[in-house]
This record gives structure tokens, C-alpha cells and sequence, in this order.
């Protein structure tokens, strides 16, 4: 507010229990080995995009299990989908179709613009 | 005695499909693009309608695939379909010479017997009558082998069974009733009358030796002509929609028709032209190795047809191509399962007849892209000028051998060439595509796109089918692709490359997107003989198949890709080779982890088999020198 | 006349160990200040990874106690302990001398005292547990609340004591990982409808078939794993529980309500083994257990001769390492004893 | 909760408090936020408890909120706090008061430095005899000035007029209280009740006729944080830690919040004001904002001072309704007016100090 300079900060906190988990939901009823992965980050590490941006599949995971959707959605379209990642998944976590249904997730809720 | 009302049944259907299949022909005529309304009428004036009137004679009626495939059900299918045919064309010669006048309605040729019941007793005509008897029991014979594959598969070769839907069950029941009906009725028939050839005679002859014949006739003719009409009604919600679909697509497909990456009235047609006869579930690696018997196309095409959500049963697939190789109506398979993985690109959903026609065809208009470009961080380079372009592509980084192995062959043929992806670099964009994803993978495609013709090479060589397939059929580069297989044996035959032989026992993988996708068999076996004892295997060439590990299958589990690689690599290697060799960097990946045998890239064996001229030159010197020492 | 050996506490290491003394033919004492014998085997209803009932073990330990040569004097604290050249003089709460040849010190572990982790405040909030409380609600197939209903959010808190410079532990408890997947799983098929969180700082499955586990816990059960370190718990209006962690792999804190919060509170050196610790003269190390004469291949040894360890009173050990730690003893007690007269 | 479990706790963190001669020192920014605190209480120290209370008038800011604004060295620190312990020890004073939540840290924190450094000290010694000449004595207790109010919590008790009670309804008040960080976070064993469930407040409170609330933010910073304040670019995520806290407490309907810090009071008042004028929200009951007292505020009035008289008109989230619901007699009218008759005699002691 201009009277006082300042406004209030956004809290950085993750509030789990009022996110929005639904796109999570919707991925793990349909990719079951989206549970499996133990955040090793052997995916992000061989990323094309990684390479070039802060793109992380690693952190995208987590973020869709925390309903944090509006940082998934700027960066879920960076993807190549090339596949290298699922290659590398020590838990066989199908990384590819995460990012897809994830894309689909958000494309068919109301709530998000993609 | 000219007409019966029993008849009645049997000519509503008949009307009713006629005038169906016209109109239904109509409307996909008028849903065809301009430049194929044109080459439909071309054809029709020339050679294809010619052509296809023999296909549909070896195809639709002999069934000359399925017989070459599967001998009992091509049997089973011949026998109904060529078999009903003569019913119905000996039937209506028979009504035309035996019957009261020329030019009878269709009802008098199928129900002839009823309508002239004193007919058959001796000479030519007892003589016809046997020719119709054999027919009959020609179809029957068919008609068992169909029942018992609906109850138990193995009967007639096969190792699963489609599955039916309500309409499609009565459709069948009724089919079935067909055929049983028309016997007893003519048995009966002939029973009272007391003529009859071998089959309708010596079986109605013992019926009526204990039933009343005469009172059992008429029911059975009623049945006959019910099970007719109720058989041609359900037609257009069935899968036998597929009989009249069938002779469209033949000549459709010979007027030089093609699915494109939308759906029209071709992919409908061909999808109305799937019989379910379950030959692609057979060659399925999804069913066989990993037990999904759910996707393959024969589901596809039923789930497109019912209007049901394919997105599941379109994304669990290989894309292999082993379907579309086998495919006994020559569907074009995955061309038609891409087109429901493009996302918001299904504008003409299907509808069927029995939801209305005339409701206007679904047109889910994609939502306008809003121009942002998703992969604008790509960096801008300048690539040095080189006449060749080693693109190793992402699944070779991650199988560094065959990356060395290309440098060390690339090195040795002495060709100036570029590494052009040795930093890590751009993803093909095929990946996106097998997504559906097509402008997202234009996107990929314009920067690698621009990246090559900033090199001015004439050559590109990639070691990675995938890639391969990309850059051959969607890239328009105008340079020279060449996967690598390719281009050794190019070298081989300018003699740049010098190889020992190995003597090593080599069976080959044929990778799908080289094989089957791109059509690149003999170049990989030409190399692998040139350096090795390449064994022959069941599963070469067009009939190889999938390691599991493909991109194109975006729900498959770890697990079961790992089954499907188990599955192939345990039969290529019941030979025991030494090597079990393949073209694909993936192939390679996803067979090591499934076999103790070797599993090698071409590229790798043909490094192993290399001799590097400078260094044996270097070794000449050494002993030109000792010479020398030993002079002194 | 066969040389008597005094056993200090009766869990799994002294019972085994005791047990295997006598087949040996020694004659044993067995001191166990609890009334019963088993140590924190009778507190455990089902055990990791395989899920088999403790009774398993324990039944087994008793079977293998139940001898003649074995004298188990329960309910019995130590007082006194003294070397007199060879033998080793034990005076009993209940003024009673026992003369042995050798000692097997057996009094394992404590669990950490969760209290001390004021931040989780256990005895202060209704519904904070710890792991051996939630180990009773599995024995009596009722997981509940304090007001009797079901706990629809569960969160499990690993490294409650250990690892924890703050009580003083800087060393890994190495079993709590397990415990809370097999716990967070048995959760699961009580209630299937909970959703269960685990709170960890590392996932130290080390054990064989643990990672096995821990992948079930995921794949098969759901359990969330949060990689972060509770910071804080409160308590709402509604009698729920609030948690304040770091999601490290989010690189973002996490505020998130619960019903029931779980703490998988680390083994320490038990007030029994402190004690013993305190009249005899026996080592402890930084980590204040026993500490052996070396790390290698002397884990049995004290400082005193013809004083030996046993399980859990030197590290925090697994039932299957406690055994074979007990039967090492066992050997190195023979060793000795073949020596002296 | 379980009550039993918070008493262990608190019977674990007791500290020594000293009965009497205190040297008092007072905060740096105190004076201007809640003037009549101060003066509350050495009123109550001296009228109503008859203790010894000094004030040396030399002495100076401990330097502490520059220390914790990054713009003090600590050694420098140390001399400043050096030089108010020789002024205690000139004054033949052992028992340290000061009035100020970020002092005590401060103190304790060098004094816990000194004690396992002890170079550290006697270079501090050097530099202050240097610079001053002066020389000092460790004191020999050092306590808060809310450890000394909770120490006779039960003599206030016995002399008190109202109570922290609903007069209409007879239910204890809702009282959240708020702790100074530096009170017993960077030492538990400090604080009276330590870090986790510090009593100190909840002493007094319980004493004197309220209920604590205890919710799920109670630990969380009021939102001064020195840097986070003292910066403007960073008020933000001052006034966000406050929102955090008044959300966090809103569904307890507490009565009131009371202190025991100089800058709490300051900003879980003030930030009240600017959140209902930025979001238009406020946290209390009836349309009203949840007043936030010191606890020298909170004595004074259970021992019938004038709510003018403390300064209550200084608060910016108004306090009428809390003295309502107690009962307290006051005059709205004299709320702001600067010449008031106060009814106590002695009210020029408040002034002249």
C-alpha cells in the first residue's frame, strides 16, 4: 500500500493442508510409480533442459506432492520429454508420463491456465 | 404361392442396409479432402477399381491373409464370408433358372426352397440342390470353428479373443442363427416333400421320420428370416459394419489414399473396417510378454468407434508396428493411434449411427496456442563448417561406448565431420511427437533444424533410431541422413574402413524405429556379416521385435518393460551367440539389462573389428627402424 | 566343578548369551531388575522387516533359558561390584553375595525420553506418542486418539534423540528409520483410509531387506516421506496437531495439521547399564555406552578382565546382530576361562 | 493438552531472583513505545513491594539493538555492557534488572562468553579501564524485570483490586502471552519455564485471575527481528511474521496479549492497525483488534492504576474493551487530554523519576 511504503510479504511456508493436491491426485491414480521416487535427483542431473534452465524434475515432483501448482505450471512446459530420465530412475519411476499427466492434470482443471 | 408375410423381416433388413451403406458411403465421400474426392473418382474410372475388385475377391471373400497367417481362421472367416457369398450368388441363379420367372425379388432367392418346395427331385435341378447343400455345409463348418473360438480361442489358433459388446453379442446371435435355421427350415421342408440333396434331405427325411414336419417347416423359415433382418438392422452398430466398410477401404486405399495426422473419413472408414479379428492382439508383445490385453489396435478401433475415452489404451503402446505389419485388412495402425495422442487435435470424434448422424459432428476447436514458445532458452551457436554431422542423440549419451565407438569410426574413414551434440545436446523432438505433441516438438525440430544448415554439411549421421526416424520424415533438412549402420557400410564400399573379421557368433535386434519405422534392414546385417558370423534368427527383419524399452509407450511400468526385454532377449539369444548386436542405443540399454550375453551396438562391434591405419602405420616404422638397427 | 558366570540383565543379548553358557556347561546367573525377563522384546508387538510377531523371539529365548544350569534371579539390582584376583564379587539389592568367574554385561539399551524434545511436546499435547506407545496400540488392535476416534493424519518424526547434538546424542540410532516404515505400514493396514507422513532426516535403511520395506511403504501403502526435521508442534483448537518441518527437497518450509504425531524416540545406554558403569569401573565412550576394547575385534571386551559385553549395551544393534553379538561373548568368555583356574 | 506435563517443564526451569536491591536499567526504546511501563514498574517495585530499586543516571542503551542490527561489534558491545556493570558495581549494587528483552539476551550472552572465555573478559576489563578507568563486578544476579514482577506475582496478587476476570460472565480472560526471543532462546535455562513453555508470563497471568492460551504460533517472532523492522524494504515480512501470529491465535478468541519485551508489544499493536488498514481484517472479537499489553501494563491495572496513568492511550489497537470486561473504572474523556487529575496521590512520581 502506498501510504506505507511497504506490503505484506507472501508467507514462503507451504501450507499443505489448504494447497490445492488435486494434480497430484490425479497423477497418482493413474502413474502408481509417481509414489516410488526417492528424490535422488539422477533425473534432473541428466536433463537436457536442466542443463540450460533451473528446471528440475526432481523438485517438479515434489512440488506437484505439495500442491505448490503455480511454480509446476511455469516450468511443467520446459520439458522435451525426451526420456532420458527414465533411463536413469534407480526406483523406475515412468518420469515421462508424470510430466504428461500432469500437463493433461492441469489442462482439464478450471483452476489453472496452462 | 409368390409371397409370404414371414419374408417381411428379411426385407426391411435388407432394404435397410442397403439403403444404409449407400447413404453411409455418401457421407464419407462428402467428408473427404478435395485432392482425394478427386483421386476416388479417378479411380473409379481406372486401373483401382479394377484392382480392388480382385482385392475384395482375395481379401474380403477368400481372405487370403488371414489364411497365410493363421490357416483355421482364415478358414473360419473364408468359409462365412466366401461361403455366404455363393449361397447368395449360386442362390439367386438358382431362383432365376428354377423359379417361376427371371429377375426375382432377393426374398424369393434366399427363401427359394419355401417358395418352390417340389423343386430339387432329380437331373440338373437334384444336381444344383447338391451344389447348394455343399455351400451350406461349407458355411457350417465355418460356423462351428467361430463358435468354439468364442468359447474356447485355441480352436482356431489364437491366443486371446476380443471382447463384445451388448449389440455386438446380438449380432452375433443372430449370425450364428443364420445358418443352423436355413437348414432345419429347408430340412423340414424337405422332409414333408420328401426330396432334398444330401444334406437337407437326409436330414430332414430323419426328422420327419418322428416331428411333424410339415407344422415344424414354417417356424424355422420365420427364424431364418429373423435372424436375417435382425442381423442387417444391428449392422451399422456392430463390428460387421466391417463387411460393407471393408470394400470401401480396399478401394479407397487403391485410389492412393492415405491416413494423414488428422482424423477424416479415411481413418473412420478404416476404423469401421476392423473385423476384431484379433490377429494384432496375437502379435502384441503388450499382450504376450507383459500380459496387457486391453490396448492393442482391435480395441482402439472398437473404443473409437463406441466414442469412449482412448487416451488410456492410445498412450499403452510400443508402437512397434508389428500390428500394422500383420494387420490382415491393412489398417494403417499406429498411424491412426498417433492421431489420438495429439493432444486437443481430435476435431472429428466419431458418432455413430444409432447416436444420431444427423447430430453434427463433434468439433472440439483447439484452443488458440497463445505463441509462447516453451524451449526459448535454447542458446543461439555457430556451428563450424563440415561436410558431415555426427548427432549421437540423447540415448547415446547415456551408453557412452557407442559415442566412442563413433568417434573412433568417424576418425578412422577420415571424413571431416563435426560432433555436433558432444556437449549434450537437443532432443530430436520425436519423443514429443510420440506424445502427441507436435507443435512443442516443432519447436525442437526448427532449432536443431537450423543448427544442421549453419554447419553446411551434406550429410547428417545419427546414432539413434529414433532420431533417424525424425529427421528422415520430419526434419525436410535436404541433406543427406544417414543412421549409422548406414553410413559404415557407405565406407565400407569406398573401402575408407578397414576391418578385421571377428569371427564372433552374432544374432541381430532389428530396432523398431529402423526396421519396421523407417525400413532399414539390409545395411545393419551387410556391416554385421562384414565383421562377424551373423546367425539368422525367428525374429529378423519385419518379424523382429520390441525390446520393451520404448519411448513410444508412455504408461508402461519398469517392471513390464523389463518383462518384454526378458521375453525378447531370451529368444534371441536361444542361439547362444556371443554378441547379440543391435543398431539403437535404447535397444541396447533396455536388452543388457534383461540378458547375460553381450548385447553390443553395431557401432561397437565394428570399433572392436577396426584397424586404425595410422597406428599400424606407426607400427611399420617401428619395424622398418629395427630392420634398420638389425643392417647396421 | 563347572565355573559359574554371571549374566547382567536378561533382554535378547543376556538370554542368548546365558542360554548359550549353559549349553556350554557353565553355570549361569541371570540378573534382571524387571520382574520379567525378554528386556524391550515384551514391549514390541510385531518386529522389522518381515513383520513376525516378537513373541517368536521370545519364545525361542526361553526355550533356550529353560535349564537347570541356568539360575534367572529377576527383580535383582546390583550394588556392588568388585574384582578379587580371578573372581568377581556381586552384591544384590537384597545383600546376597554371588561369587563368579567371569560377567557378561547384557543391560542394553534405553529408548531416549522423548520429553526431552520439548518441541514435540510429548506429555504435553494429548496425541503425541512415542514409537513403543504406538507398538501397545498395535498389540491391542486399537489405534486411537486420546478422545477415542481414528486418526485420519498420522505423522511419524525419526531421529527423536539420536543424531541430535541438542540431547547429546551425535550418534545414529540406526533402527528407527526401520521401525517407523514397518510402523507407518502397519498403520496403513489398520487404517487403510489415514494418511501417514514420515519426517526424516535420512533414510537409513541399512539393513538387509529394509530398502525392500521402505519401497513397500511407498508403492503399496502411500506413506508420504518428507525429508526435513521437525522443528515444532502446537496444538490447534480442535485438539489437532500442527508441525512445522522444512521440506529440504522443495528447498521451502512446510506447515501441515495432524491428528497423531509419532516419535521414533533412539536407543541410549540404559540407567541399568549407567549404574553398573558407576561401581565397577567399566568404560563408556562419548556416546556413553560400553565402549569395547576395539571396534574390530574386540567388541566383547571391556577394560576389565573377565568382564564381556553383550548386545545393545555398546551400540544400538538389531535383534539379529544382538544374538550374534551375545554368542561372540559367549566364545570370548570360554576363551577366557579355559585360562584361568 | 495435559497440564501435569507443561508443570514438569516449568519445575525444571527455575532460576535463582534476586529479593531485593535491584539495579535497574532501562530499554533504549521503551520509553518512546509504552512510556508508562517503566514507571509502573518502579512504582510497584518501590510504593507497593517496598524494595530497594536504584537507577544510576548515567547509564546508557546496552548497544544491544545495534549489535542485533549488525551495526555493533560484539567487543564493542561487550565494553558498553562492561561500563553499565561498573556503574552497578559503583553504586554497590550485585542484583542486575534490566527492563529490556534484547538487554537480557545480551547479558547473558556475554556473560556466558566471558565465563567460557575468560581472556575475552579480561581484554574487556582492559579496554573499559582504558577508555573510562572504570572497573566492575560480575553481577551477582541477573534477572529480568518480568522474572522479578512473576518472583512477587503472588504479593501483586494479594494486593491487587481487579482481577483478570470477565466481571460479566466470571470466566477467567483469554490471555495470550508473547515472550521476547532473546528472553530464552539462544539460553533456555535462563527463563523462568525455559524456551519451549515459558512461564514467566503464564505466572502472572495464572496469578492473577486469567487463563493462558496457549496456540500453535506461540514461539513465532512478533515480527520486529531488528533487520526485518529497522529496514523498510523489509517491513513486509515484519508485519507478515505478526499475521501469522494473529491467525494463528484468532480461533482461541483471546481477550488480550500480554509482553514481556520492548519491541512485541510495539508491533503485534502497530501491525494491527496496518493490517486492517492494508487487508481490512481484524483479529479480535466484535469488529475489535486484540489489545496487547506490557506486563508492567497488566500489573499496574490489577493493582488499580489508572488506565491514563500507564499510557494505555499510547496503544494503537484500543484497550477499552479488555477494561470493560474486567470492570476497570476509567474515564474515556481523559483518554488523550494532557493535564489529567489523576486519582492516585503520588502521580508526579510517574513523572519525576
Amino acid at each position: 500500500m502506498e501510504k506505507f511504503g511497504f506490503t505484506i510479504s507472501k508467507i514462503r511456508q507451504i501450507d499443505y493442508d489448504s494447497n490445492d493436491r488435486s494434480i497430484a491426485d490425479y497423477i497418482y491414480e493413474r502413474e502408481p510409480s509417481f509414489r516410488l521416487c526417492i528424490e535422488c535427483g539422477g533425473c534432473s542431473a541428466t536433463c537436457t533442459t536442466g542443463n540450460y534452465t533451473n528446471f528440475s524434475l526432481r523438485e517438479l515432483h515434489i512440488l506437484i506432492k505439495r500442491g505448490e501448482n503455480s511454480q509446476v505450471i511455469e516450468n511443467l512446459k520446459k520439458c522435451m520429454l525426451c526420456g532420458k530420465c527414465i533411463l536413469v530412475c534407480p526406483r523406475g519411476v515412468n518420469t515421462r508420463n508424470i510430466v504428461i499427466l500432469a500437463r493433461q492434470a492441469f489442462q482439464k482443471s478450471d483452476s489453472y491456465a496452462i | 404361392m409368390q409371397f409370404d408375410p414371414f419374408v417381411i423381416p428379411f426385407n426391411i433388413g435388407l432394404y435397410f442396409i442397403l439403403f444404409y451403406v449407400v447413404f453411409r458411403c455418401v457421407i464419407w465421400f462428402r467428408g473427404l479432402s478435395r485432392p482425394d474426392k478427386l483421386r476416388l473418382q479417378r479411380g473409379f474410372f481406372g486401373n483401382a477399381f479394377v484392382l480392388s475388385l480382385k482385392e475384395i475377391f482375395l481379401e474380403s471373400l477368400l481372405h487370403k491373409k488371414i489364411l497365410k497367417t493363421n490357416i483355421r481362421l482364415g478358414y473360419m472367416h473364408m468359409s462365412l464370408a466366401f461361403g455366404w457369398f455363393l449361397l447368395i450368388f449360386f442362390g439367386t441363379i438358382e431362383a432365376d433358372i428354377f423359379g417361376t420367372k427371371h429377375l426375382n425379388a432377393p426374398y424369393k432367392a434366399i427363401f427359394f426352397r419355401y417358395f418352390n418346395p417340389e423343386h430339387g427331385r432329380m437331373g440338373f435341378e437334384a444336381a444344383y440342390g447338391f451344389l447348394m447343400d455343399l455351400i451350406l455345409a461349407f458355411i457350417l463348418s465355418g460356423l462351428i470353428l467361430a463358435i468354439s473360438k468364442r468359447f474356447y480361442s485355441r480352436v482356431v489358433g489364437m491366443k486371446k479373443t476380443t471382447k463384445l459388446k451388448l449389440s455386438d453379442k446380438i449380432a452375433l446371435t443372430s449370425l450364428w442363427l443364420i445358418f443352423p435355421s436355413r437348414l432345419l427350415a429347408e430340412s423340414f421342408t424337405s422332409g414333408t416333400y420328401g426330396n432334398g440333396s444330401f444334406l437337407t434331405g437326409t436330414l430332414g427325411s430323419w426328422l420327419a421320420s418322428f416331428l411333424p414336419a410339415q407344422q415344424m417347416a414354417y417356424p424355422f423359415w420365420l427364424l431364418y428370416s429373423l435372424s436375417l433382418g435382425t442381423f442387417f438392422v444391428l449392422l451399422p452398430v456392430t463390428r460387421y459394419m466391417h463387411i460393407p466398410a471393408e470394400l470401401f477401404l480396399i478401394f479407397m486405399r487403391n485410389c492412393g489414399i492415405k491416413t494423414g495426422d488428422k482424423s477424416g473419413t479415411y481413418t473412420e472408414v478404416q476404423t469401421y473396417s476392423c473385423s476384431s479379428c484379433g490377429i494384432c492382439i496375437d502379435a502384441c508383445q503388450l499382450n504376450f510378454s507383459a500380459g496387457i490385453t486391453n490396448i492393442q489396435p482391435a480395441y482402439l478401433m472398437k473404443a473409437i468407434r463406441n466414442n469412449d475415452d482412448v487416451s488410456e489404451i492410445a498412450n499403452n503402446c510400443l508402437l512397434c508396428g508389428r500390428c500394422d505389419q500383420k494387420c490382415p485388412v491393412g489398417i494403417e495402425l499406429s498411424p491412426i493411434r498417433m492421431i489420438q495422442r495429439r493432444v486437443g487435435d481430435n476435431e472429428n470424434v466419431f458418432t455413430n449411427i444409432y447416436k444420431g448422424y444427423f447430430r453434427k459432428r463433434l468439433h472440439n476447436i483447439p484452443e488458440k496456442s497463445n505463441g509462447q514458445l516453451s524451449y526459448n532458452f535454447l542458446p543461439v551457436t555457430d556451428p563450424e563448417k563440415v561436410d558431415v554431422l555426427y548427432f549421437a542423440g540423447c540415448m547415446t549419451h547415456l551408453t557412452p561406448s557407442i559415442k566412442n565407438s563413433m568417434v573412433k569410426i568417424l576418425d578412422a574413414s577420415g571424413v571431416k565431420y563435426k560432433f555436433i551434440d558432444e556437449q549434450g545436446g537437443v532432443c530430436c523432438g520425436r519423443p514429443l511427437m510420440l506424445a502427441g505433441m507436435d507443435k512443442e516438438a516443432r519447436e525442437l525440430i526448427n532449432y536443431n533444424s537450423q543448427l544442421f544448415w549453419k554447419s553446411g554439411a551434406h550429410t547428417l549421421v545419427t546414432s539413434c533410431p529414433i532420431c533417424y526416424k525424425v529427421f528422415k520424415e520430419s526434419y525436410y533438412l535436404g541433406v543427406e541422413v544417414l543412421h549409422h549402420s548406414q553410413f559404415i557400410k557407405s565406407q565400407i564400399e569406398e573401402g575408407s574402413l578397414k576391418m578385421n573379421f571377428l569371427r564372433k557368433k552374432v544374432v541381430y535386434h532389428t530396432p523398431c524405429d529402423l526396421g519396421r519405422g523407417s525400413g532399414v534392414y539390409d545395411e545393419p546385417r551387410f556391416v554385421l556379416k562384414h565383421v562377424s558370423r551373423l546367425e539368422k534368427s525367428k525374429f529378423d527383419d519385419e518379424n523382429s521385435l520390441c525390446c520393451g524399452g520404448s519411448l513410444a509407450n508412455l504408461k508402461l511400468s519398469s517392471g513390464k518393460k523389463y518383462k518384454i526385454a526378458q521375453d525378447t532377449a531370451a529368444e534371441l539369444t536361444k542361439g547362444n551367440p556371443e554378441i547379440l548386436a543391435t543398431a539403437c542405443p535404447l535397444c541396447k540399454k533396455t536388452l543388457s539389462s534383461a540378458t547375460e550375453t553381450r548385447v553390443a551396438d553395431i557401432s561397437e562391434i565394428v570399433a572392436e573389428a577396426l584397424i586404425v591405419t595410422s597406428v599400424k602405420r606407426n607400427i611399420n616404422k617401428q619395424v622398418s627402424s629395427i630392420r634398420e638397427l638389425a643392417n647396421i | 566343578m563347572s565355573k559359574h558366570v554371571v549374566v547382567i540383565g536378561a533382554g535378547v543379548a543376556g538370554l542368548e548369551a546365558a542360554g548359550r553358557l549353559s549349553k556350554a556347561g557353565f553355570y549361569v546367573s541371570l540378573l534382571e531388575k524387571e520382574v520379567k525377563t525378554g528386556g524391550h522384546l515384551n514391549d514390541w508387538y510385531k518386529l522389522f522387516p518381515d513383520r513376525r510377531n516378537s513373541s517368536e523371539v521370545k519364545h525361542y529365548l526361553d526355550k533356550l533359558t529353560l535349564n537347570d544350569g541356568i539360575k534367572i534371579l529377576s527383580g535383582t539390582t546390583i550394588e556392588k561390584f568388585s574384582k578379587r584376583k580371578s573372581h568377581f564379587s556381586i552384591i544384590t539389592d537384597k545383600g546376597n553375595e554371588i561369587i563368579a568367574d567371569a560377567v557378561v554385561v547384557a543391560t542394553g539399551f534405553d529408548l531416549f525420553k522423548s520429553a526431552r524434545k520439548e518441541e514435540y511436546g510429548y506429555g504435553i499435547y494429548d496425541n503425541v506418542i512415542t514409537s513403543a506407545e504406538l507398538e501397545g496400540m498395535f498389540r491391542n488392535d486399537k489405534i486411537a486418539l486420546c478422545n477415542g476416534k481414528i486418526p485420519g493424519a498420522i505423522g511419524i518424526v525419526h531421529c527423536v534423540g539420536s543424531r541430535d547434538e541438542k540431547v547429546g546424542n551425535l550418534y545414529c540410532s540406526k533402527l528407527c528409520c526401520v521401525t517407523a516404515v514397518k510402523q507407518a505400514i502397519e498403520i496403513c493396514e489398520h487404517l487403510p483410509e489415514s494418511k501417514v507422513f514420515c519426517f526424516y532426516m535420512d533414510m537409513r535403511m541399512g539393513g538387509a531387506h529394509y530398502e525392500e520395506l521402505y519401497r513397500e511403504a511407498q508403492e503399496k501403502w502411500g506413506v508420504n516421506f518428507i525429508r526435513g526435521k521437525v522443528s515444532e508442534a502446537g496444538e490447534t483448537i480442535n485438539n489437532r496437531l500442527v508441525i512445522k518441518v522444512e521440506d529440504t527437497l522443495a528447498g521451502r518450509p512446510l506447515k501441515m495439521e495432524l491428528d497423531m504425531l509419532v516419535l521414533m524416540a533412539g536407543m541410549e545406554m540404559s540407567d541399568g547399564g549407567k549404574k553398573i558403569a558407576g561401581i565397577s569401573g567399566l568404560n563408556t565412550g562419548e556416546n556413553r555406552f560400553f565402549s569395547a576394547a576395539d571396534p574390530h575385534y574386540g567388541s566383547n571386551i571391556s577394560n576389565i578382565k573377565g568382564v564381556f559385553y553383550a548386545g545393545t549395551c555398546t551400540a544400538p544393534m538389531n535383534i539379529t546382530e544382538t544374538i550374534s553379538h551375545a554368542r561372540a561373548a559367549v566364545s570370548e568368555v570360554m576363551d577366557y576361562l579355559k585360562d584361568v583356574n | 493438552m495435559i497440564t501435569e506435563g507443561k508443570k514438569a517443564i516449568w519445575s525444571e526451569y527455575q532460576k535463582e531472583i534476586a529479593d531485593d536491591k535491584f539495579f535497574y536499567v532501562r530499554s533504549c526504546i521503551r520509553q518512546n513505545f509504552f512510556p508508562g511501563s517503566e514507571v509502573a514498574f518502579l512504582r510497584i517495585m518501590r510504593d507497593v513491594l517496598k524494595k530497594d530499586v536504584y537507577e544510576h543516571p548515567c547509564h546508557t542503551t546496552c548497544s544491544g539493538i545495534g549489535y542485533h542490527g549488525d551495526v555493533v561489534p560484539v567487543e564493542t558491545a561487550m565494553t558498553v555492557v562492561a561500563r553499565q556493570f561498573a556503574l552497578m558495581t559503583e553504586a554497590g549494587y550485585t542484583n542486575y534488572v534490566p527492563s529490556c528483552i534484547t538487554s537480557f539476551g545480551l547479558y547473558t550472552e556475554i556473560l556466558d562468553t566471558w565465563h567460557h572465555f575468560p581472556e575475552v573478559e579480561g581484554k574487556v576489563r582492559e579496554q573499559l579501564k582504558k577508555a573510562t578507568g572504570r572497573e566492575f563486578k560480575i553481577p551477582g544476579n541477573l534477572a529480568h524485570a518480568s522474572d522479578v514482577i512473576y518472583k512477587f506475582r503472588k504479593e501483586i496478587a494479594a494486593k491487587a483490586k481487579y482481577k483478570l476476570v470477565n466481571k460479566n460472565t466470571g470466566e477467567p480472560l483469554k490471555v495470550v502471552d508473547h515472550i521476547g526471543c532473546h528472553y530464552a532462546k539462544m539460553f533456555p535455562s535462563k527463563g523462568v519455564g525455559g524456551a519451549e513453555y515459558p512461564y514467566v508470563l503464564t505466572g502472572m497471568v495464572e496469578e492473577w485471575g486469567g487463563q493462558i492460551v496457549d496456540y500453535p504460533e506461540r514461539r513465532h517472532c512478533c515480527g520486529f527481528g531488528f533487520r526485518q523492522y529497522l529496514v523498510q524494504a523489509n517491513r513486509g515480512f515484519s508485519v507478515a511474521c505478526s499475521k501469522e501470529k494473529f491467525e494463528s491465535m484468532e480461533p482461541f478468541k483471546p481477550d488480550m496479549i500480554i509482553t514481556n519485551c520492548p519491541g512485541c508489544p510495539m508491533f503485534l499493536d502497530r501491525w494491527q492497525y496496518v493490517i486492517n488498514e492494508m487487508e481490512g481484517k481484524k483479529y479480535g472479537q466484535n469488529g475489535e483488534g486484540i489489545p496487547v499489553f506490557t506486563y508492567e501494563e497488566v500489573a499496574g491495572l490489577v493493582l488499580g492504576y489508572d488506565p491514563w496513568d500507564l499510557g494505555l492511550q499510547m496503544h494503537q489497537t484500543d484497550c477499552e474493551p479488555v477494561l470493560d470486561k474486567i470492570g476497570i473504572e476509567y474515564a474515556p474523556a481523559d483518554k488523550y487530554k494532557l493535564d489529567v487529575k489523576t486519582p492516585s496521590s503520588k502521580s508526579h512520581n510517574l513523572i519525576s523519576v
